[in-house]
């Protein structure tokens, strides 16, 4: 990990250039939808988010696991900078969702299983920061982390089957026009850099706090 | 392990069914969220069949926060959690322990709720009550395993109640909703879509987090401070 | 409130939080590197 | 060899408690384990009873044959307040899977002077009556491998002789025994090797005799031990000791 850090401001750089692309994709390239009409194009921007949100998660499951199985560090600090940034993306598509709500069903919250999945998510996910930001000896907070990180994760699909068959709303599936699916494949595969970068620059952020606490350690047993 | 899970149970039960500390202090909170929610209508005015069934759960559920928070709360008093860290018996004996008494007080406590419900928020039990019982047994087993694990999780930490709830709450949201259908269900007699699609997922939702609870305990509850 | 609006507010919202998170991070970033240099050159003088 | 310390340090957060400490402890013997305030005696012995994890060295349990049964008594004294002698000597002992008659039981009251109380409850006992049924909880199931803790903290004179009777019929049972104690002069008599944590490291562990022979040379820290040294406690921040 450490050597992909350089990578980083490349990363940013490429997928700011590609996001840039993809907003002439939407709005010029992708057809206007027939039934939903232009709002639909909210979409576009609605889905990457919520999709790597939810590919954060996923990656603070197997980082837990691994740490359970390891004990190194690193998988702890992966973990909890996968799940900050996983929270701030599902956030924003809970965000551009309720946008999305408002303009095509015209209310700000419906029983969507996608949205409502995201919103339970982003209530987990906040819980496990807030068990991340109490200080506690460094290795017992990484393993209750840990711990919370599997189950929160395990926890996801029983949220969405069963807002599924809460919801009596089932939005209408949209045919995707063949232009529809390059713009949303475009739009995914381009934001996977901005996610890449973003996780790259929070995990150098936590390591950096463990250096400056090893550092400290360090002095401390010198002058012992 | 179960008979150290048996022996934990037997002895959490005695002390909590004891002068009343930790039983009673989780049923009142719980009776006392139905009462003041029956505030809300007017007089006369009977709640929706949907709405008491949420009331019931979330009541259970913030019954069942106090429940674990006290059932660990016991070996914090003279460090009795590094006695039972040394037992011989595996680690997942003190959470089968701690959750089969935190079932039967879950339980205990659900069978005043109920009959709160009816007479505070004016409903009625049709003739779906089997679904009902179905449901609140799945769901407890499902709440405990998970209580259970989260309980110990929250020890020595301060505000171990409000940390267990904002954590806790969020990850039973499938078993909630699926209580609160069937529930609503009991109450209306009447049923939409078909019931074995929520316990369909109830069952899911409890193998899993039995699973995990045992695979995971051990790694939680151990004598570091 | 016609729907191209709708769109240009939900991409607003979307970048500035964006931008928003990324700044907290670049501004968290600053201090700890600052605070390691500091406790390098401290270890300097004490080597 | 009963447990086998290689090398162990410990950190407690970013502060180091000892670092290279190798200590062996066998069979029917009384180790005393020695050390000013904050020098992580009871560190040490949490580490030997599996209760906490090194942060580096390693431990070996009877040569890795089978698991070594183990006794622990700490500052706690694991008692449930609301729970009666009787009731918790019954408890802890059936958790180690100890199907005693009544009989070893009221016995075992006898032995540290509290039948009279077996029905009381634990929360109305005086510090003394609760670490002799603490020693009774420890001594009862006979372990292969006895951790003691100051178990002389809170006990009169006369508590103290049935405290030193049960460490010596424990020793002629063939336990090994690791007794953290603050007064080294007046137990030494009962002990076969000393072990002292001074300035983060193992200052000296060896046989009592070589220890009567080198004590001038040690440093003075670790010997002038003074019992529960409030002062040092509050400054060294609440540390373990």
């Amino acid at each position: 990990m450490a050597g992909l850090y350089p990578l980083a401001p490349f990363l940013a750089l490429a997928g700011g250039f590609l996001l840039a692309a993809c907003q002439w994709l939407i709005l010029v390239y992708a057809p206007t939808e027939a039934t939903l009409g232009l709002p639909q194009k909210i979409f576009y921007l609605h889905l990457p988010l919520a999709w790597w949100g939810l590919f954060s998660f996923f990656l603070v499951f197997i980082a837990s696991g691994a740490y359970l199985a390891s004990r190194k560090r690193f998988w702890d600090v992966l973990a909890g900078a996968a799940a900050e940034i996983g929270l701030a993306l599902a956030a924003l598509a809970l965000i551009s969702g309720a946008i999305w709500a408002k303009t095509s069903w015209g209310l700000w919250w419906t029983w969507d299983a996608r949205l409502t999945t995201t919103l339970v998510m982003c209530f987990i996910y906040a819980g496990y920061l807030v068990v991340r930001g109490m200080d506690m000896q460094p290795d017992r907070r990484a393993r209750i982390a840990a711990v919370l990180g599997i189950v929160a994760f395990l926890d996801v699909p029983l949220v969405f089957f069963s807002a599924r068959l809460w919801s009596y709303i089932h939005p209408p599936s949209i045919s995707l026009e063949p232009e529809m699916k390059h713009t949303l494949v475009a739009c995914i595969a381009s934001f996977a850099l901005l996610w890449l970068g973003l996780l790259l620059f929070r995990w150098r952020l936590a390591q950096d706090a463990i250096n400056l606490e090893e550092t400290t350690k360090e002095r401390l047993m010198r002058r012992e | 392990m179960l008979k150290a899970a048996l022996l934990i149970a037997s002895k959490d039960l005695r002390l909590t069914m004891g002068r009343g500390s930790g039983l009673l202090q989780a049923l009142l909170l719980g009776l006392l969220l139905i009462f003041v929610f029956s505030l809300s209508l007017t007089p006369g005015q009977r709640m929706s069949a949907q709405g008491a069934a949420a009331i019931f759960w979330m009541a259970s559920a913030f019954c069942q926060v106090l429940i674990f928070s006290t059932l660990y709360g016991l070996e914090e008093i003279n460090g009795q959690r590094q006695g039972l860290v040394l037992a011989p018996s595996p680690a997942q004996g003190v959470w089968l322990g701690k959750a089969l008494a935190g079932l039967c007080l879950l339980v205990a406590s659900q069978t005043l709720f109920l009959p709160a419900t009816i007479v505070f928020l004016g409903q009625e039990i049709s003739d779906l009550w089997r679904l009902g019982l179905a449901i609140v047994i799945i769901g407890d087993i499902g709440i405990v395993a998970i209580g259970s694990l989260l309980g110990a999780l929250s020890q020595g930490q301060s505000a171990r109640e409000s940390l267990l709830s904002i954590v806790l709450f969020p990850l039973l949201a499938p078993l909630f909703l699926g209580g609160i259908r069937i529930g609503s269900a009991v109450f209306s007699g009447k049923l939409s879509e078909g019931a074995d699609g929520w316990f369909g997922i109830a069952l899911a939702f409890d193998a899993i987090f039995v699973a995990s609870a045992l695979a995971l305990f051990p790694s939680v509850y151990n004598a570091e401070e | 409130m016609n729907s191209y609006e709708w769109i240009l507010y939900a991409g607003i919202a979307v970048w500035s939080g964006l931008g928003l998170y990324l700044a907290l991070l670049a501004h968290k970033q600053a201090g700890l590197s600052r605070r390691i240099k500091q406790l390098a050159r401290l270890m300097e003088d004490e080597r | 060899m009963l447990l086998q310390l290689r090398d162990i340090a410990r950190f407690y957060g970013s502060r180091l408690v000892f670092k290279g400490v190798s200590l062996g402890v066998r069979r029917q013997s009384v180790t005393l384990l020695a050390g000013a305030n904050g020098a992580g005696k009871s560190t040490l012995l949490k580490i030997m009873a599996g209760l906490i994890r090194p942060s580096a060295g390693d431990i070996l349990m009877d040569d890795g044959k089978e698991a070594v049964s183990v006794g622990f008594l700490g500052h706690m004294t694991f008692l449930y307040p609301e729970l009666s002698a009787m009731e918790n000597l019954r408890f802890w002992a059936k958790l180690h899977r100890l199907a005693l008659p009544l009989s070893s039981f009221e016995d075992m009251l006898e032995r540290v002077d509290l039948s009279a109380f077996a029905g009381e409850k634990a929360k109305s006992f005086s510090r003394g009556m609760a670490q002799r049924l603490n020693l009774a909880r420890v001594f009862l199931p006979r372990p292969a491998l006895l951790l003691l803790d100051e178990p002389g903290t809170g006990l009169d004179t006369r508590s103290t002789a049935i405290l030193h009777r049960e460490i010596a019929s424990a020793k002629a049972d063939g336990a090994g025994i690791v007794w953290i104690t603050h007064s080294l002069e007046d137990d030494i008599a009962r002990a076969d090797t000393v072990a002292l944590l001074a300035d983060r490291r193992l200052a000296f562990s060896g046989s009592v005799e070589d220890y009567k022979r080198r004590r001038g040379a040690l440093p003075t820290s670790a010997i002038e031990a003074r019992p529960d040294d409030v002062n040092t406690r509050m400054a060294g921040g609440g540390e373990p000791c």
